[in-house]
Formats: C-alpha cells, structure tokens, sequence
C-alpha cells in the first residue's frame, strides 16, 4: 500500500483546496492513499510529519508556512524515512540558500508579483495614462515573506518602467482578509484625494479586491482603476462575471493542477517504481482578464 | 481649575480625554480631518461597533463571546448564498438573521442551561460556526449575484453611507437598552452578582440566552453588511475580531468582572481602536512598528483611564 | 493596669461621608473593651483603620505607649494586631487549615509543613471546642461554621491586640457561648480586646469598658461598665430612648396563606410540612446548620426541590424558582447578604428596585422619577445612612446593606408571604425597634411572615409561634403562650431529646381543598 | 456499582473518563498506540504543555495572559539571534530567558500596580512583543548556525526526546509548587478571595508580578525549544497559541473565576487537545470538518466534567 502525506500551509485557502483536489485525482488514478494534513506553523509542521510516520506513510510532499523550516523538515522525513518532496515554496537552509537535494515544483513569488507588474504596466500604456498622474496602492502583509516577495516583484517592473517612486503608497493590512485591505487601502486613497488614477497590487485577489472596493466607496470610477491580484480563485472570478467591469482588471492565475496532480504522482513514482523525480520544476503563471479568463482556466486545467 | 478636574474625573472624563485626543491628532495629522477620511474611518469601524453593543451586554453580565468573528462570516456567508439561490435579497437577509440569531441561542442555551464555561463553549462554538461556513462554501469566496446587494453598503442618506448609519442606530437603541430599560438593569445587576440577582428574581438563565441570541443577530446585521461591502461572502472574514471587540469594549470602560458598562465608553473604546489604525496608515508607520504602537495605544488608554478614575477616588 | 491601645484624634473621611472625627480613646491591658453605635457610626472603619487596612487622614493609634507607623495588614500583623472583620473574609476553595493559616503558612523554604498544617489547627479548635474538620474545604460550611473559622483566626495568630467586628451576628447562642469563654480566656492572658456588637446583652456579660460612637464622633466613653445601665447606653447610641424594642402586639390570625408540605430537597432530606396563616409571625429556631435556611430557601424555589409542595391562599407555586414565588407572593430576604444579598456596584437606588420595578416599568421602560422616589422612601423609613440614594451598595456599612436589601422587599407589592432570614443580622437597636414594626405593620395588613433567627430573645420577643429546627428536622412546635427559654433551647439540641413535642403534635392544620 | 460511581464523581472523575476515551481511541483507531505515534504526539503537545504549567497559576489567581504565544516566538527568535551572533548556545538560553521573564515581569508591574486590566494588558504585550520580534528579524524566519542547538529538541534519553522529559519535569515541579508550597497556595487564595488574602496579609501584587514573571521565563523555555525543534527562530511561530493553553487548562477544571486549579486535570486537559489534533489527522478528517469536530470536543469535554460535578453535588 502506498500512502502518501499532502501537507499544506493554510489549508482554508482555495488555492491548497484545490491542490489536495488535484492530488486527490492523482491517488484515485493511482490507487494509493494519500493523507491531507494542514500545518500553519512550524510546529504543526514537525508532528504533521511524525504523524504520518506513525500511520505508515513512505512519503510526503509539502508547502511549507517557513521556508527557513528546511533543515528540520528536512531532519524530521529522514527520521520517520519519509521521502520529501516540496511544492510552491522551496526550503531553504540557515544560511538562506535553497536546499538542492531536496525535489521542488513551484513559481518563484517574485516571478509572480513581475507577471502582476507587466499586466499593470501594459494596461497603463494602453489606457494612455501619464505614469506622473497615476498612484500605486501597495497592499502589504510584511509578515509574510512570500507576500513581500510578490508585491516587491510587481512594484519593481513598474519602477522599471518609469513608475515613479513616491507615488507608492504602502496600505498595511492587520489582517489578510478584504476588510482589512478594504480599511488599509481607503485611507491611502483618502489621504491622497488629488490623485484620481490608481493601480493595485498585492498578495493575492483578496488584498487586491480590497484596494478596488476602497476605490469604489470613495467614488473613482472603475476605468481609473487597475487592480491585478494573483491566484485566480473565485473571488477573482465572481468581479469578472458581474454584469459591468469593475476595477478589478485581472489576475494572475497559477495552476493548482500541476502542483497538485504532478507531484503527488511524482512521488507516487518515486515511492512505488523508484523513480526519482526532476530536482526543480518551475511552472508559470498566466494573466487572465475579464474576457479571457475562462479560457486561461481551461488551458491551466481548472475546471 | 477645580471644574476642569470636574469635567476629567467626572463619569464623562473618558469621553474628556477622548476629545482632547482627538483635537491633537487633527491638528497634527495631515488630511486626518478631512471628510472623506472620517467616513472612511467611521466605515472602517462599522463591523467592530454594531458588535461591540451586544459584546458590552455580554460582558457587563460576566459572560464573554468568542465566536462573534465566526457568526458574522457565517451569516454573510448565508446572506450571500441564500440572495443567490433564492433570487431575493429578502430571502437571503432573513436568512442570515435566522442563523445568526440561532448560533446566538444556542451558546446561550449551553452556558445558561448547562452552565458550562462562556469562554470555552464560544471558542467551541467559534470553531465549529467557522468550520460550517468553510464547510458550506467549500472554502471559497462567493459572488453576489444580484447587485443590488451591493447597494446595502454602497447607498447613502444625506451623504453619509448606510452602514454608519446602521451603526449609529445601533449606538442610540443599545444604548437606550442598557440606561433605561429592565432589560439593562438586569444585565447589569447579573453582572454584579448573579446569585443575589437571582434570588432578587431577576430569571437569570433566561436573561443570558437573551443577551447571546441578541448577540448572534447583531453579528448578523454585521455580517450582511460586512458581505456587502466587501461584494462577496467570505468564510475566512472577521478572524480575530472577538479580540479586537472585547478590547474596545474595554477600552469603553465595560469591566469584564461584570456589572459595569456605558454606551458612551463603548463608543469612544471603539472609535480610538479606529483611529489608531487610521492614523498609523495616515502617518506611514511601518506594518512591524503599528505592531507596537497599536499595542502602546491600548495601554495608555486604559491607564489614562485608571489614574482618572483612581484620582476620583472609584474603587477597582 | 495601664493603657495598652490609644487612639488619638483619629479621622477619615470618604467622598461625601465622614466616617470618623477626631476619635480618641483608650483601652487597658486584659480588658474586653465594647464599641458600639449605630450603622454607619464608623466602627468598622475604625477596626479597618487599627487593622493597617485603611488608613486614617489624621491621627495616630498607640500601642503600649508606642505609636504604630504601619502601611499594611502585615505590618499590624507583625505589630501584635489581629482582626476579624466584619463580613467573613475567608478563601472558599481553600481548606479550613488553610484559611487560618493564610498569609503566614508553616514550612521550609516556601515548602507547606503538612502536618504542621492540619495538626495545630485541630489542636486549637479541639482546645476551644470547635467541632469542624481542618481539612474541609470552607465553601462546604454553613455560614455559622464559617463565623467560627474567622474566630479561630484570633486564637490561630498569638496577637497583643484582637478586634472582633460583630462575631455573633450569625452564632446561634451555643456558639456565642463558645466564643465568649474563649474570650474570657483571652483577657486573662491579658490580651487587648476589641469587641463591636449591637446586641446589648454580650456587651454587659463580656466588657469591661465601652466606647459609644455616633455620626463618626465619639458619643461617649465609659472606663467602666458597671456604671452605665443600657438605656443610658441606648440613648447615647440612637439619641433618643426606646423603651421596649420587641413592642410586640397581638394580631388576629386569619386563614392558612402559606402552606408547606412534605417539602424535601438535596440538602434538607427529612420532608418538612408547616402552615402559616395571615397575620401570623412564625419564628424558626434553631442552632447553626439545623437547616432553616435550606428549608426557606426550598419554599422560595431557590434550590429546587426532590419533593413536596408548596402552595399559597390554596394555589400552588409551580415551577419552583424565585420569579415564579415572587408572583405568587412569596419573597425571601436572604441570609447571607454578601453573596445573595446586595448587588455589587450597583447603587441603592438599583438594589432597591430591581424586583419591584417591574410594577411601573410599562414594556420594560424605566421610570427613574418614581424608582427615586421609591428609594428615597426607603431610606427615609429604614434611615439608611447615605450621602445620596446613588451610592454604591459596597460603600455602605453592614447594617445599612442589610437595610437596602430590606427595603427591596418592603417596597415590593402583593407580597402575601415574606421569608426573612435573620432579619437583624448587624443591625442597630434603633433600627431593630423600626424593624419589627414594620413587621407588625405588614402582618397587620394579613401578611404571612416567616422570621429565621438565632437570637432566642428575637424569635421569642417578636414572633407568634416558634418552630425549632434540629438536624434538618423540626423539633418543636410551640405557641407564643408556651415560649419557654430552656424548653425552645432543649429542642434546639441534638443530643437532648425533645420534650415531647414532636411532629405527631403539631395543631391539625386546615387541609385546603383543591 | 457504588465504588464505580465513587471513582468517576471523586476529585480523579476527569481523569477517570480521560482514561476510557484513551482507551477507547486505542483500541478503535489504527496507527494509534504505536510507540512512534506516542512519541510524535507528546512532542506535538510540548509548548502548550509547558506554557500551560504557568498560565494554570496565572488563571488560579484570577489572571490572564494573552501574551503568551508572542513571548514564545519572541524568545525563540532571540534564542537563535543572540546564539548566532555570539557563537555560543548558552549565552542564546540565556538572552532568550532574560528576554522572556523580562516581558512576564513588566506584564506583572502594569497588572500589579498600575491595575491594569490583566485582559488589555497582555493583549498589548502580546502585539508589541509580536512586534518586537518581528522588527528584530525584519519579519523572516532566522536560521540557526550552530547544529548543536538542534540537539536541545533532537537528543533522547532512554529513547525519548528532551523536550518530552522537560515537559514532564515542568508538569511535577508546578504540580508540587501548586500543591505543596506556599506560593501556590497563596496563589490559589489570591483567586478565591484577593480581599480576604489581602487582608490576611498575602503580598497580592508581588505575588502576581512573580506570577507573571514565571510564565515569561517558562515562554522563553518553551520558545527555545519549539526554535530548536522547527530549527529556526520564526516571528509567526505559535500564534493563537494563548487561547490553546487556556483551552486546555479550563479544560483540565481550572476555574477562570479563579481559586481552582489541579495539576492532573491540566494535564489532561493538555493530552485532550493534543489527542484530538491527532486522531483527527490519523483518521484523515477533511481540514473544514475538523474545525466542527475539534469544537464539538471542547463541548462534549466540558459537558461530561460538568454533568460529573453536577451530580458530585458541587456547585458551580
Ligand atoms: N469605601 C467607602 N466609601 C464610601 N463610604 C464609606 C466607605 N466605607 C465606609 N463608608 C461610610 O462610612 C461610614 C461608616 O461606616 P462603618 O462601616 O464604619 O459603619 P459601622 O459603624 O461599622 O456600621 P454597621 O453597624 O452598619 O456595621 C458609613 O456611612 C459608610 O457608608
Ligand atoms: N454549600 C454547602 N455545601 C454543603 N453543605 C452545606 C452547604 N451549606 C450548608 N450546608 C450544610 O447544610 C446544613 C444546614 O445549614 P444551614 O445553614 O441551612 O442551617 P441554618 O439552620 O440555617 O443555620 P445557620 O443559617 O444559622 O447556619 C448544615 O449541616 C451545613 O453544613
Ligand atoms: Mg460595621
Ligand atoms: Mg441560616
């Protein structure tokens, strides 16, 4: 019998929802067992991994809450002989390098947060905006590393392409829901009422949708506004379907089908036929926009 | 000189403080006092008033709420799928009143009939509310269909938008509630001492699974609101929000070994909670340092407040 | 003898209440010394003021010639000064040992000695004839076993001086009596004691001198007992004489109002039955822990009942709870007013009104002209001691507390039966006499009235009937005609047998037809 | 019959019935009572259970402390800094108890003698050390150098890792503090009467200070090794920690009114939670599902406690 552990960081998330879906499909096809666990912190990371040494597992594949949890990850599989494999997020050492050894399939979250940043960029160029006139609306969560990687990613393609620099605003969220982007984001807007254009990132739809109804309740239209958010779950998707455009211009979708189906059945490879999976496999995101975004979803396999 | 002590350590000084607070800041704060920012901060606040009147009832009877944050997910939660699925915007209010009010009852029910621990049946019930609105949404966010839904929190009266009027409405009723009605009254004579209450035939059990089920339709309202302005149902809304209630309330002077609580108070409490924020985004403080500050803010607050009211001779 | 404790001058004012002025006086070495005064005099505070728990804003206390700078409990403590306050200061989750160790627990290096612990503590109750266990838990106690801890507290700590704030007003006479030998046993070790009560007997069987306060000021000192008589006493206290404080009236008695019968519950397991007919005063008797609180607490459905019935004019009170006895008419003042008495922080005005408000409260508005004025009556009628009807209830004195939860029920309407329990507990002579007469008054108007009391003169004085409880049964039932101080006294003992009166010969009540 | 009764309503009853659910999971679900699922699930209860020595004194004294979880992850961060930056482990311990008792002590002094509410007081030391922690790392995890300071959480004796046996250690020494010492009595009867203990001339607020200060100094050894466990100082670790501990200590029959408190029944308050996080994960329980089912416990735990007490005849 082969068992396999699916670890995962927020398991209230869409995202890691469908990942353990997409997994799900892969041990029906396969016939193994696979063990859903959700580890927020560190240390429900450490006795999610002795749990599924004790229930037989020969291996689990894992979004880590830290990447800096690698050596003790990495020390916790070895000693419950577990074979480790990681998704979205790569560990790394002490000294922050990544730890080669160990199988990985994600994208870089600044690669994201640049994908955010093109898309932006492009629709400004198009909508002829002056870059002068147009302020940016950073909403941050700094407690998250990877938060901070993907919005610095978005802002430095905008910096890049002329953005200037003061005309960021950074609208610290308390808490990663959309009441508190939507608070954050309303007092960036609130105390910059000369600006009438804006743009908005953040770290994922969530945060970015907060930005766009800040936006909507102080009274800027929606054609002066470009939000882009990234993970492309059905928040993203309930502002394309409603009847008028809003400000919420698109979203940079990553597919939970990879990282969820090719993993699980890369390690069920590894396990059952000894076949070692590829050391790093990097996936892309895909931009998808009000009127192409079911198209985006059936190419990246969703739904 | 001495009415000025009057005023500051009167029953109002927090109110005092309170206002001279807020002149400082609006004199020193750039674009604080500017309308836009006051509606943007009074709308922030809107979630943590509606339910900090009915968190003031529960505490000022000794009790404690900890599942409010899970309730108004929820019952936004309802009022968005029932909206959808029943095409009325009625439908779907009822609805989240009805399992508001419900989650609301039966915590009563269990703390008042089963006398079991307020803190640890709504961390249970908190968790298991959470766990059904994840449950019935699968996790996900979901789409308001009909967007007059949206108009709950978009629309305004004399330019101010619905939901500050809702909270306000709230204040002055709730507020009425406490200062001249039994109902008040016999709060906070349970609050005082439950025993001596009870034997004064105050009908204790049943007065707590009032003040809870109150609670859960209050969170209710919030949560439809809340939906609406956020233009969707979200099962992850509102996480945190019990800590942040119970520390405005208490902030507002309401004492959590029961028996002691003020409208007044409870409005301040919140508005300073509010105004923290505000102003730390206004002022640019770094998201690690608002950490701290927020933090010391509590702390002065309450202090200011005691050596008010330990200068008025008031025993703790 | 010289004087061993002097106070000088001493003041201490509250917001809106002076509660003492320029007090001084002395007390020798080996004498009991008496302080009386009405509530709200400003003994207690006094003792607060000896015991290092308040301090005073003008004056100085001096032992045995040396003035006392102390600023806490333990300094007074460490001074040779032991007081028993007023309402029991005891931990209910702790043991008894525990309690009379607390504060200065026995061991090494923080370490509890044991049996230290428990074996001193029952050497000293065994030596003054306390018969609890050490290693009982307080909050299983009846109230008077809890009076007798607090009093074992003095014995406990090897003090110089020792206060005691009304001990007996929850003894029944056999526990005062053990109290008062170990009294006497105090002063002949020489000991300095000071004794608050408002019963005027004790004060003459135990003091040697006596301190009169009135108002916070001192009324009147007396070095010696034997030359003052206790009407000179009471004028000095209430400022006018009362001649006979019972001033009991005979009444007509008419039909049964309240009827009780074969009423049983988990703590009071015996079934109980009695009747009390309009008009009548019925008295219950007994010593401490003979189950007449539980049994009014039953007819009040305060704890429910395993059985039994109680009914008022015929109908009966169902279900069992206080709001369903409070519309049939039954309401209970309760024993023990700290725990079920006074609402904490609340004001006089709210303690007062909050079971009757819902009379002129339409749909539950408050009506605060006519609770003010509802307030304002009581304290007038009771005169309870206050700045202003807003007070908080915890800033009164004991007995003025006692008054408010009175005039709770006093102001109550359609009250057909009304439960006292120790009515007088720490209450002043003057307003003892006030008190009975509104006794008399209420009975008067057909009102059936259960009086508890474990102050014999009290029951007999006031009371038409007496029942005497024993061991959660009832004794004896005897007719005010038959009162007999050794008769009532003999039943109320467990091991005396009764003298004949037994359940079998209670008068045939009416038996109501359903 | 009668003696079966006398076992569960006696003062061993919770532990009594905690020993048949044990048994009853050992026997039903599989993978349970292997030796390596023991292991793993003890480990799995280290930091609530240390932290939960102290906070049972800081509730048996009618006290509170939301900071807890923020001095963990606080202490474990400078654990980790202080050792890299030294090159030495011991000076890491040391920084890192200084650091914890520090926060424990000035939580004590605000509570103690400014009177502070105990509630808004460690809510704002649990957000400015949150803070502090996360300025100190600049909100990322910090990697140990040394891998000597794994072999805190990694070492065994007689087959069984230090963390347990600290735990277990922890679990005696508090349990015979509480028992058998006059601070814990005292603290036992500062909870059941501050007034009364006052006047019996217990030092109430150096005796909260020391409280205080002893649940700071057991943070920072919980937080040095949970960091030794996780291998790295992380400014998020153990969030929402503070509300598990209370949890398992209510659970576990101490009184939040205070004066009540037994070392077993935290323990098995403790072995409670950590059981239910663990069957439910062995039995594969879908993640929305186990929010209801960990609720539902918490209810039912209580529920029977109370149900037993009730008929034990002891009041609430
Ligand atoms: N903390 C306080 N705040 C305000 N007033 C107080 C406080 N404590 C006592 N008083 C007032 O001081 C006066 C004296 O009270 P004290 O308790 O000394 O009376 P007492 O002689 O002991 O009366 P009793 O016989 O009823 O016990 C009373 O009027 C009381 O209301
Ligand atoms: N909380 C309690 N738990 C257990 N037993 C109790 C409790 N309270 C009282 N008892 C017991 O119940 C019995 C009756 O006590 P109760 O106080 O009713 O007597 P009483 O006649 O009213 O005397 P008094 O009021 O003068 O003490 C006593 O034996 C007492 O020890
Ligand atoms: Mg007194
Ligand atoms: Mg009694």
């Amino acid at each position: 019998d082969v068992k396999i552990g699916f670890i995962v960081k927020q398991p209230e998330e869409p995202w890691f929802q469908d990942e353990w879906k997409f997994a799900d499909v892969a041990a029906k096809e396969k016939g193994f067992t696979l063990v859903k666990i959700g580890a927020e912190d560190g240390e429900k990371v450490q006795s999610a991994i002795d749990n599924l040494g004790a229930q037989g597992a020969q291996g689990f594949i894992i979004c880590t809450p830290d990447v800096k949890l690698g050596p003790g990850i990495v020390a916790k599989a070895a000693a419950n002989d577990l074979k480790l494999m990681t998704v979205d997020d790569r560990l790394v050492n002490a000294d922050g390098s990544p730890i080669e050894d160990v199988p990985h399939m994600g994208i870089s979250a600044t690669k994201i947060g640049e994908a955010v940043g093109q898309s932006i960029v492009d629709e400004i160029k198009k909508r002829g905006w002056d870059m002068k006139d147009v302020g940016a609306i950073r909403v941050s969560y700094d407690q998250l590393p990877t938060a901070v990687d993907r919005v610095e990613g978005a802002l430095s393609v905008l910096k890049a392409a002329g953005f200037p620099e003061a005309n960021i605003f950074d609208a610290p969220q308390a808490k990663t829901d959309t009441e508190a982007a939507l608070n954050a984001a309303t007092v960036v807007l609130n105390k910059n009422a000369g600006i009438k254009k804006w743009v908005a990132v953040g770290l994922n739809d969530e945060a970015v949708l907060g930005a766009v109804r800040a936006s909507e309740s102080v009274g800027i239209p929606a054609d002066s506004m470009i939000g882009v958010g990234i993970g492309g779950a059905d928040s993203a998707i309930n502002e394309f379907k409603k009847p008028a455009p809003t400000g919420f211009f698109g979203t940079v979708i990553i597919s939970p089908k990879r990282h969820g189906y090719e993993t699980a059945l890369n390690m069920y490879e590894w396990i059952a036929n000894g076949k070692e999976p590829e050391k790093l496999t990097l996936t892309a995101g895909q931009i998808a926009l009000r009127d192409n975004y079911e198209q985006v979803r059936k190419d990246l396999g969703i739904e | 000189m001495t009415s000025l002590k009057k005023l500051l350590l009167g029953e109002q000084g927090l109110v005092v403080i309170f206002a001279v607070a807020f002149a400082v800041v609006a004199l020193t704060v750039p674009n604080f006092l500017t309308e836009r920012n006051m509606l943007g901060l009074l709308q922030s606040v809107v979630t943590i008033g509606i339910v900090a009147c009915t968190m003031m009832f529960c505490l000022a009877s000794r009790d404690f709420d900890l599942s409010v944050g899970s309730t108004v997910a929820f019952s936004g939660m309802i009022a968005v799928m029932a909206s959808n699925a029943s095409g009325s915007i009625v439908v779907g209010l009822v609805a989240a009143l009805l399992c508001g009010g419900a989650v609301g009852f039966v915590n009563g029910l269990v703390i008042a009939r089963f006398r079991i621990n307020a803190l640890i049946t709504t961390l249970a019930t908190m968790q298991i509310v959470r766990g059904f609105a994840l449950i019935a949404s699968d996790g996900r966010a979901v789409g308001i269909n009909d967007p007059g839904f949206y108009q709950l929190a978009l629309s305004k009266f004399l330019g101010i938008p619905t939901p500050i009027w809702v909270m306000a409405i709230f204040f002055i009723v709730f507020g009425f509630v406490l200062n001249r009605t039994v109902f008040g009254k016999n709060t906070l004579a349970i609050g005082g001492n439950p025993e001596a209450s009870r034997l004064a035939g105050v009908d204790v059990s049943s007065m707590r699974i009032w003040i809870f089920a109150l609670q859960g339709l209050v969170c209710a309202v919030a949560g439809v609101l809340l939906a609406s302005r956020i233009t969707s149902g979200q099962p992850n809304a509102a996480t945190g929000l019990e800590l942040s209630v119970i520390s405005a309330c208490v902030l507002g002077g309401v004492s959590l070994a029961g028996g002691r609580a003020a409208m007044t108070g409870v409005i301040v409490g919140v508005l300073i909670m509010g105004i923290a924020e505000n102003v730390m985004n206004l002022l640019n403080i770094q998201a690690f340092y608002q950490y701290v500050v927020r933090g010391l803010i509590l702390l002065l607050a309450v202090l200011l407040d005691n050596l008010r009211s330990a200068a008025a001779g008031r025993r703790g | 003898m010289q004087d061993f404790l002097e106070f000088r001058a001493i003041s201490k004012g509250y917001p809106g209440v002076q509660a003492l002025a320029d007090v001084s006086f002395s007390v020798k070495k080996g004498a009991v010394h008496g302080l009386m005064g009405e509530n709200g005099a400003g003994k207690s505070t006094l003792i607060r003021v000896l015991s290092g728990d308040q301090s005073a804003d003008t004056g100085d206390i001096l032992i045995d010639g040396k003035p006392q700078r102390y600023r806490s409990v333990r300094d007074a403590f460490e001074a040779g000064v032991i007081v028993i306050h007023q309402e029991l200061q005891l931990v209910p989750e702790l043991t008894v040992a525990e309690n009379l160790w607390l504060g200065r627990f026995p061991g090494k290096a923080g370490v509890i000695d044991r049996t230290r612990l428990t074996g001193v503590v029952k050497e000293k109750l065994a030596e003054i004839g306390i018969a609890i266990d050490p290693a009982a838990k307080v909050a299983s106690l009846s109230i008077g076993e809890r009076q007798m801890v607090e009093i074992a507290k003095a014995v406990m700590a090897d003090a110089r001086v020792i206060a005691l704030d009304e001990p007996t007003s929850s003894l029944s006479s056999r526990e005062s009596e053990i109290l008062f030998a170990l009294i006497d046993r105090l002063r002949a070790q020489g000991k300095v004691i000071l004794y608050v009560s408002h019963r005027l007997d004790e004060i003459f069987r135990l003091c040697d001198s006596l301190t009169v306060l009135r108002d916070g000021k001192l009324a009147a000192h007396h070095p010696d007992i034997s030359e003052v008589t206790r009407d000179q006493i009471i004028a000095e206290m209430v400022g006018r004489e009362i001649s006979n404080i019972w001033g009991f009236r005979p009444r007509e008695r008419g039909a049964v109002r309240l009827e009780v019968r074969d009423l049983a519950g988990r703590k009071l397991r015996t079934p109980i039955s009695f009747s009390v007919r309009q008009g009548e005063i019925l008295g219950f008797f007994g010593l401490i822990g003979a189950g007449r609180s539980e049994m009014a607490r039953l007819v009040y459905g305060a704890d429910s009942r395993s059985q039994g019935t109680v009914s008022v004019d015929g109908k009966a009170v169902t279900p069992d709870s206080p709001p369903q006895s409070i519309r049939s008419g039954i309401v209970l003042c309760p024993e023990d007013r700290k725990s079920d008495g006074i609402v904490q922080g609340r004001n006089i005005e709210e303690n007062m009104a909050i079971s009757s408000r819902r009379h002129f409260s339409p749909f539950g508005l408050l009506q605060p002209k006519k609770e003010a004025e509802l307030a304002e009556r009581f304290i007038a009628k009771l005169r309870v001691r206050t700045p202003s009807r807003k007070q908080d209830i915890v800033n009164l004195s004991g007995g003025n507390q006692q008054k408010v939860i009175l005039g709770r029920w006093l102001s109550e309407q359609g009250v057909k039966v009304l439960i006292i329990d120790e009515p007088t507990r720490g209450i002043d002579v003057g307003a003892k006499s006030e008190i009975y007469e509104i006794l008399y008054e209420l009975a008067g108007q057909g009102m059936a009235i259960v009086v508890i009391s474990s102050e014999l003169p009290e029951v007999m004085g006031i009371t038409d009937r007496i029942m005497v409880m024993c061991e959660g049964k009832v004794a004896a039932n005897i007719e005010r005609a038959d009162f007999d101080e050794r008769r009532i006294l003999a039943a109320a003992l467990p091991d005396v047998a009764p003298d004949g009166a037994n359940a079998s010969e209670l008068p045939n009540q009416q038996v109501q037809s359903r």
